[in-house]
């Protein structure tokens, strides 16, 4: 009986350890950023305290996401510094006129209606109430990609069991409905999906 | 320690039991789930940022404005401008899936002679070979335009001919031209449908994007739709219940090639029961006559005749050329007279018609404006310019043409127009292949042509300086507060309409000396097939299909 | 020796007399033919997806659903006979007890694998456990399937425990043991299952206040349907039971029951046949008089179309429901037992036909002024499949006959005792 | 306030030309597929022919534009869904599809007496390069769910996002107009709010020329019909399409 | 499905519908573990190898199932209901003390008296030393031959009584031998020695009762006789007169001899396997 339970145990054991470890390195992939952006150093460097700065609206309300190379462009024109990412930057991109292919962290699928300006100019919430603070970032985050779905590690979290995530941590529809519903706004499928 | 089958039993139970408490299973639940809802195979929509931007659709005469949904640079939806005077918003149905028409499996991507790729350099060399040993023809589908000029320019040069291929509607307006002086083309003439009263149409598709899609079915939806007594009153003459006659205020069942008789019967009526002032000549057809061949009674057709002239003005329109409804016209007074034929635009000259016969051509360059279905009347070597292989017709050498929204064009009046107008259609979209328009190519075999770029900014500063009419845009200008001829061309760049005033006089000097004879055998015709592109929307083609609303036109439905 | 190699009697029970394995295999390899044909048929509309049927958006169901609705009727032998020997202590029933449970676990897995090949998107299926509607019958249905396929299989383990070779393993037998002892706990859920769900498979379409055909009024939440879907079902399951158990006899040539249980069963379907036809009669009196006029419609019009028409009604109601009810009731006619099996089979072609009626025609009759009446045949992939699940119900049962205890006393095996 | 969107569709101006048709397909990135017939394709707005069954002369046709009703009242659709792929949103009434929830079980389409709900037998294909002039606003549906008009909700997000870039709560109704409405060359679709008695279409649909389809199962459609044509105002009746019994009976 | 789940509703009809779906659930789900737990609660006490035995024994054939005391000829027929468990049988006492009345006659086997026999065709010989002898019986030999191989327990194994004591393999069939006796394996005799096993008793041999289930002196040759009868039966010719081949006498290796025979059920029933 003790071999038994030994053996059924070490089964348990071997699941659980390939279940909690093995397998979300498994599922994700890890994927480089085109050129190594840094937050912090953007911030210091130009005085940009102000996400929406380089984030911004467009006149329409619709938001416009990451900034286009016109942005960089603005300073980065011809090379500063020697680094290789530098190099990429200018030489790869801006020069030859081709948008940076970033990797977007929170980029949700086709499926889901997200709006910025509703929920930044009308409930006034901040950046990182959903996306975490990114302007104090030192390193580039590595872009995970879940194998199967094609989603954005971020849109999951990076707690497996999402049961102990931080805030800020996930953008699975459970995650906005739990704010809608803490907020006691009710918006229907209608409200996000299109 | 010998491993026993027990212990991998109980092995497999305890992992059994340990992936229930790991996300394995409930991770990949929903992983797989949420790949199905984001199957790499399914089209993902472009990205960037979205802008409405205006323009003309040039796929067949009509150049009816549209606003034009951008996306990432591409045309992703199409919709009508509600402040055009002259659709008034309205779009053929066509219209709203001309925007996929780009990437239509018969787009031709390259040049083709007999079939097989060649090179545009080759038909260059090609074309210039054979204006050098004969006579060429130049056929053109939207005479009037920038590019027009061009090819007639040419074709003179080369001592060729320059001829056009007429809209159905334009081809109804010939007869006049042989009835009123001095001599007015055709394509100068225009209908007055917004002050007319009654209009007798003799199997005109008039709901069924007819002239300009909008002007009258925005008219009639206005003026005649579901009411029992109508300030329009729309009386269809057909042999079968068309769309038209469907929603007309009157249908008149007639028996099938039996209209004009019943045009020469009604005429009689109206003179014999002296129901209108004007005197001219009569068919030899007596009423019964006509009740007989129309299986009509005689008192069906005196009762349409007086119902016709009891709210003037009347206007009698024919699906097609056809003299005897042009008579009619004349009896009842409605040619040169306010809601009926109208003069558009000042006497020009008359073109040479594409469907006579073309004898000792060396070439025939066919354009893009001229429908497909077109096959000209020779067995000279034809270069033809198409957006689109059509499939059937006969061109030696295939030619890519710009598709929707490619060219930078201008879009002068449409076919029953009764005011002159004129737009520019601006390029929205970069051309995916090497393409050419038979102004460019002609221009780049003789580079002494003026291009159409700069006779449309000609034509502008010619148009400012009359310093008459006005400019539909964003909003509504008078010419004549406009600052200079250089607003004047931004503000037709954005595909504002100018739209010339009004005829001051609408009457012409007319007379109809017999009653015409005959008249050509009807060409029933569909509608769709005056549209120049050789290919339906996908969507189009999927309408076709996939309702009982209309019937596949039998060469399109691939 | 080679003959030796090729036999599989150390897996067949003791003293059971069975065919030799060649000809076993023999019976076998059609069967296996046309499961192979179902599983590419269902595999081409699995990863092809459902143009590969001919159904369409007016025939947004066709003959999966019909063929589902119609075995999950005939497959209610195996509650009710659960029920009947736990629930209601009827032992003389026992001997059908085994052969019953694989039937319903036939019936049921063969439904829900065709069930996941109807589904647009099989992988999206649980969402109706995460985001159930319960206002909806196929909520019922999903749920209730599913817990009721999961008490079949539990039902179905000590039977196939028993084998020969399995119960060798200490482990298997004792569990088997065990288990045993519980299946009338697992008879009594399987009882609460179905009836909801034979109920809500009838509430399905009962509900429908768009297809006036099918509409009916009911008690609270249940449209009549509801109650009549659970007595046809219970009414015709002793039959089919009966009809397959002659079956596997005419096959094997053996008598594997007692000539009373087949009484029995045909009295229990007669008199629940009889009741379940004063009911549906009462209904449809209803329905026409009272339920289809009050929506605005003139009932009599749903019968004008061929080959549709009232002889269908008069078929289901009386010639496959009045007519078996009458010979399985009356005395003469049941104790033949030709009358006895003649009257099963009418009973089951009944209740295919009310399942038949209520989907098919519900679908092809227009319900807009200007529809027209539409029909629809079946696509090769969709009888294919269904094929495969008929084959598949042929497989497991054979497999079972040969190699597990299904008939535990019968006059063939006398020497074999049951343990009750 | 919530709203309560609806049409009321003259059909004494609809001349069968198919724009809003098309306009339809083309906003909601519908497929053109080959393979799809009349039974299988997409045509979440489908214009029907009707006729008063008279022969010759006599014959009347007209023309009448299918799509979802947006029942109010007990939504045949919403409470089959067994998992909620459907609902009758509340701020709007409009009955929203989610083909994201969608199993495919096609119990909806039973239930719907309209037909207005369509299948995706097919995987949702376009020519090459075509993709780029799908509209961005809508996602593209996978095979083997369930679509239909959901009064171009695509477009009612753009007006809120207009409305809130601009600070405002309401949209302005100018900016909310589904594509048939948009297409319509005879005007003949109205659209707007039947909650707001102010509103045009509003009081268009309790005009006595009003009526809605089987309007006795009391679903109450948000889509009226109008004419002034007694023999199409019969077809708001069971069982009255002459045309029924001029071919069945 | 849970509060807090998209479409999860505090209305009556979802809280009455999910009640009643998770009391399903958890009725099943308890019923399979139960199942489970009352399993594992039998291999602990020992009590599965009375199921199982008790289960193989219920399907066993009547023949097979004849109480001893017919056998001895003490009664006409009687079937046993109590397992071949003579030990706790409440009829032995009764029945022991009528006379037997069986035959002696010779089988051609070498049956010995110092020997008790079980019905898996074992043998028990109790030593001097308190431990016990076990082996395969004549009849058993004669069908097996010479078999292709042996497993024997190891010692210091734990044999329990009618469980598996050894396996014997011949022509690809294995045969378990079923215990006569429950105790600790001390010795095993391999090939030289002739196959056998001794044991350490788990009873105290001296209680009278400890080796009461066993067959002895008439009732051996009536069981015997059966079991001859049955094999003669089972391995006839179809259609063909019942026989031996040797005229009455079990003949050596009868496996080998009769390859085509029903091996299965004849190992089967002479073996006591379900």
């Amino acid at each position: 009986m003790s071999r038994n339970s030994l053996v059924f145990g070490f089964g348990l054991a071997v699941a659980l350890l390939a279940g909690w470890v093995a397998f979300p390195r498994a599922l994700y992939s890890k994927r480089p950023q085109p050129v190594e952006f840094l937050h912090k150093t953007h911030a210091e460097k130009s005085g940009i305290t102000d996400c929406a700065q380089c984030h911004a609206f467009r006149d329409d309300g619709e938001f416009a996401g990451l900034p286009a190379n016109d942005t960089c462009a603005g300073c980065h024109s011809d090379h500063i510094g020697t680094t290789a990412t530098e190099a990429t930057l200018v030489d790869h991109y801006i020069k030859s006129g081709q948008e940076t292919p970033w990797l977007v962290y929170s980029r949700q699928p086709a499926n889901v209606w997200f709006s910025h300006a509703i929920h930044v100019r009308r409930a006034g919430l901040a950046c990182a109430d959903c996306h975490g603070s990114y302007g104090d970032s030192d390193q580039v985050r590595v872009y995970e990609v879940n194998r199967i779905s094609g989603y954005s590690r971020d849109i999951w979290g990076h707690s497996m069991s999402r049961l102990d995530r931080a805030a800020g941590d996930g953008m699975k529809m459970s995650d906005c409905e739990d704010c809608h519903r803490r907020r006691g706004i009710e918006v229907g499928c209608l409200g996000c999906h299109q | 320690m010998k491993v026993t089958r027990r212990d991998l039993f109980v092995w497999g139970a305890g992992a059994a039991a340990g992936m229930v408490f790991s996300p394995v299973p409930w991770k990949l639940l929903d992983d797989v789930s949420i790949w199905t809802q984001n199957w790499p195979w399914i089209p993902q929509p472009p990205h960037g940022p979205i802008e409405v931007k205006q323009s003309f659709c040039t796929l067949c005469p009509q150049g009816c404005a549209m606003k034009v949904k951008m996306a990432g640079g591409c045309p992703v939806g199409v919709a009508g401008v509600s402040g055009n005077p002259v659709t008034r918003g309205a779009l053929c149905p066509l219209a709203f899936g001309v925007h996929q028409l780009n990437w239509h499996p018969q787009r031709l991507r390259a040049v083709r002679h007999k079939r097989v790729s060649s090179s545009w350099s080759e038909a260059r060399a090609a074309f210039a070979k054979a204006c050098g040993e004969g006579p060429i023809v130049i056929v053109d589908g939207r005479p009037g335009s920038a590019a027009s000029s061009v090819l007639a320019s040419f074709a003179e040069e080369q001592k060729g001919s320059y001829r056009v291929a007429l809209s159905l509607e334009t081809r109804a307006l010939l007869p006049y031209e042989a009835m009123v002086s001095p001599v007015i083309p055709a394509s100068a003439l225009g209908y007055d449908l917004e002050r007319a009263q009654t209009i007798v149409s003799f199997g005109a598709p008039l709901l069924d994007g007819w002239g300009i899609p909008g002007r009258f079915t925005r008219l009639w939806s206005e003026r005649a739709a579901g009411m029992s007594e109508p300030q329009l009153r729309l009386i269809q003459i057909e042999d079968s219940l068309s769309r038209t006659a469907t929603r007309a205020w009157r249908w008149v069942a007639i028996r099938p090639g039996s209209k004009n008789a019943l045009a020469a019967g009604l005429a009689r009526v109206l003179v014999e029961e002296h129901l209108v002032s004007a005197r001219g000549p009569l068919s030899a057809l007596t009423v019964s006559d006509a009740a007989l061949q129309t299986n009509l009674s005689e008192s069906a057709i005196r009762d349409l005749a007086r119902t016709m002239v009891a709210k003037p003005p009347v206007l009698a329109i024919a699906g097609d050329e056809r003299p005897e409804i042009a008579a009619l016209n004349f009896i009842l007074g409605s040619v040169g007279s306010p809601g009926g034929i109208v003069r558009r635009s000042k006497p020009t000259e008359k073109y040479e018609l594409a469907n006579a016969a073309i004898p000792n051509a060396r070439a025939v360059l066919i354009d893009a404006s001229v429908p497909w279905d077109y096959a000209p009347p020779t067995d000279a070597e034809i270069f033809r310019f198409a957006a689109w292989d059509g499939g059937s017709n006969r061109a030696d050498w295939l030619l890519p043409a710009p598709g929707f929204l490619e060219e930078f064009t201008d879009v002068n009046s449409a076919p029953t127009s009764a005011v002159e107008t004129y737009g520019v259609a601006p390029q929205l979209t970069k051309p995916m292949f090497e393409i050419h328009s038979a102004a460019q190519f002609l221009s780049a075999i003789d580079s002494s042509f003026t291009n159409p770029e700069t006779i449309i900014h000609q034509r502008c500063a010619d148009l400012f300086r009359e310093r008459a009419g006005t400019v539909y845009g964003q909003e509504i200008m008078p010419v004549a507060e406009l600052d200079s001829a250089q607003k004047f061309e931004a503000e037709l760049s954005k595909a504002a309409l100018w739209v010339a005033d009004a005829p001051k006089s609408a009457s012409l000097l007319c007379e109809l000396k017999e009653w015409p004879s005959t008249s050509p055998a009807e060409s029933p015709r569909n509608w769709s097939a005056a549209w120049a592109a050789a290919v339906l929307p996908p969507l189009a083609t999927k309408l076709y299909r996939e309702s009982s609303l209309r019937e596949a036109p039998d060469r399109r439905t691939a | 020796m080679s003959s030796a190699v090729l036999t599989d009697s150390r897996w067949i029970a003791r003293g059971a007399d069975r065919s030799s394995f060649s000809r076993f295999l023999t019976w076998l390899a059609p069967w296996l033919a046309l499961l192979a044909l179902g599983v590419y048929a269902a595999f081409v509309c699995l990863y092809h997806g459902l143009n590969q049927t001919n159904m369409d958006n007016r025939f947004a169901f066709g003959l999966w659903i019909f063929l589902d609705l119609g075995i999950i009727a005939l497959g209610a032998g195996a509650f009710f006979t659960g029920f009947l020997v736990y629930i209601l202590k009827r032992a003389e029933l026992q001997p059908i007890l085994n052969t019953a449970v694989v039937m319903g676990f036939i019936c049921y897995s063969g439904a829900v694998a065709i069930l996941m090949i109807d589904v647009g998107q099989p992988l999206r299926a649980w969402f109706t456990f995460w985001h159930p509607n319960t206002h909806s019958m196929l909520t019922e249905v999903t749920f209730c399937i599913s817990c009721y396929l999961l008490v079949l299989c539990l039902e179905y383990i000590p039977i196939l425990l028993r084998n020969r070779q399995l119960r060798r393993l200490p482990s298997f037998l004792v569990f088997e043991h065990q288990l045993h002892k519980l299946v009338p706990v697992l008879a009594g859920i399987g009882t609460f299952l179905s009836f909801f769900h034979q109920g809500s498979l009838g509430g399905l379409y009962g509900v429908l206040r768009g297809r006036p055909f099918a509409f009916r009024h009911g008690f609270f939440i249940w449209p009549s349907t509801f109650f009549l879907f659970i007595l046809s079902a219970i009414a015709t399951g002793p039959s089919f039971l009966m009809l397959v158990t002659a079956s596997v006899e005419k096959v094997t040539g053996k008598e594997l029951v007692p000539q009373d249980v087949f009484r029995r069963l045909g009295f229990i379907s007669g008199l629940l046949l009889a009741i379940y036809v004063a009911a549906k009669s009462i209904d449809t009196l209803i329905w026409l008089n009272f339920t289809s006029p009050a929506e605005g419609f003139a009932p009599w019009t749903y019968y004008i179309h061929k080959p549709f028409g009232t002889p269908v009604l008069f078929a289901e109601i009386v010639l496959f429901g009045l007519l078996p009810a009458f010979l399985l009731l009356y005395r003469k006619s049941a104790a033949h037992r030709g009358w006895l099996l003649g009257a099963a089979t009418l009973a089951c072609i009944g209740v295919l036909i009310n399942r038949f009626v209520l989907t098919v025609q519900t679908l092809a009759l227009p319900t807009l002024p200007f529809d027209d009446f539409l029909t629809y045949t079946p696509s090769w992939q969709e009888v294919a499949s269904f094929g495969g699940v008929i084959a598949y119900g042929v497989i497991v049962y054979s497999l079972s006959y040969r190699y597990l205890p299904l008939f535990s006393q019968t006059k063939g095996e006398s020497e074999h005792v049951s343990r009750g | 306030m919530s709203a309560r969107y609806g049409m009321v569709i003259d059909l004494d101006r609809c001349t069968g030309c198919g724009a809003c048709m098309l306009a339809c397909a083309a906003e909601n990135n519908v497929p053109s597929l080959p393979q799809a017939s009349a039974r299988t394709g997409l045509t979440p707005m489908l214009v029907r022919k009707i006729s008063n069954g008279g022969e010759g002369s006599e014959r009347r046709e007209a023309f009448i534009p299918i799509l979802c009703m947006h029942c109010e009242h007990e939504t045949p659709c919403v409470h089959v869904c067994p998992q909620q792929a459907v609902e009758v949103d509340k701020a709007t009434g409009i009955v929203m599809q989610m083909p994201q929830r969608c199993l495919g079980c096609r119990y909806c389409m039973t239930a719907c007496p309209y037909h207005a709900r369509y299948f995706n037998w097919w995987d949702p294909a376009w020519p090459k390069g075509m993709e780029k002039s799908l509209n961005p606003g809508v996602a593209v549906r996978m095979r083997g769910v369930v679509e239909k008009c959901n009064l171009c909700h695509a477009r009612l997000h753009a007006a809120k996002e207009k409305a809130a870039a601009a600070g405002k709560r309401e949209i302005d109704p100018a900016d909310y107009i589904p594509a048939c409405v948009e297409a319509c060359p005879t005007a003949a679709i109205h659209f707007g709010n039947l909650a707001d008695p102010r509103d045009p279409v509003s009081q268009q649909s309790h005009s006595p020329d009003a009526f809605r389809l089987l309007e006795h199962l009391d679903t109450q459609p948000k889509v009226y019909y109008k004419s002034k044509e007694p023999w199409v105002r019969a077809l708001s009746e069971p069982n009255s399409g002459p045309s029924m019994e001029a071919k069945h009976v | 499905m849970f509060p807090g789940v998209d479409g999860f509703h505090w209305t009556a009809g979802h809280i009455i519908f999910l009640s009643l779906f998770f009391a399903v659930l958890l009725t099943i789900v308890a019923t399979t573990i139960s199942a489970l737990l009352r399993t594992a609660h039998d291999f602990h006490s020992h009590h599965a190898i009375d199921l199982c035995w008790h289960a193989d024994f219920d399907d066993l054939p009547v023949a097979d199932r004849r109480c001893r005391h017919e056998l001895a000829g003490r009664l006409i027929s009687r079937t046993c209901d109590n397992a071949f468990d003579c030990r706790h049988c409440e009829k032995y006492s009764e029945f022991a003390v009528l006379p037997a009345r069986g035959v002696a006659h010779d089988l051609g086997l070498n049956y010995s008296d110092d020997r008790l026999y079980h019905r898996g065709h074992t043998w028990v010989h109790p030593e001097e030393d308190g431990t016990v002898t076990i082996g395969l019986d004549e009849f058993a030999d004669h069908l097996l031959g010479s078999p292709d191989s042996y497993t024997l327990p190891e010692i210091g194994d734990e044999l329990d009584l009618n469980q598996t004591a050894w396996r014997i393999k011949r022509n690809r069939k294995e045969i378990s031998v079923r215990a006569p006796l429950e105790g600790t394996v001390v010795a095993v005799g391999g090939p030289k020695q002739g196959w056998y096993v001794k044991l350490r008793p788990r009873l105290d041999l001296r209680d009278p009762k400890a080796l009461r289930h066993l067959l002895r002196g008439p009732e051996v040759n009536r069981w015997l006789s059966h079991e001859i009868e049955r094999l003669q039966l089972q391995l006839r010719a179809p259609g063909a007169a019942p026989t031996l081949a040797d005229g009455g006498m079990l003949q050596p290796d009868l496996m080998g001899a009769m390859p085509q025979a029903d091996w299965d059920t004849v190992l089967a029933d002479t073996f006591l396997e379900a």
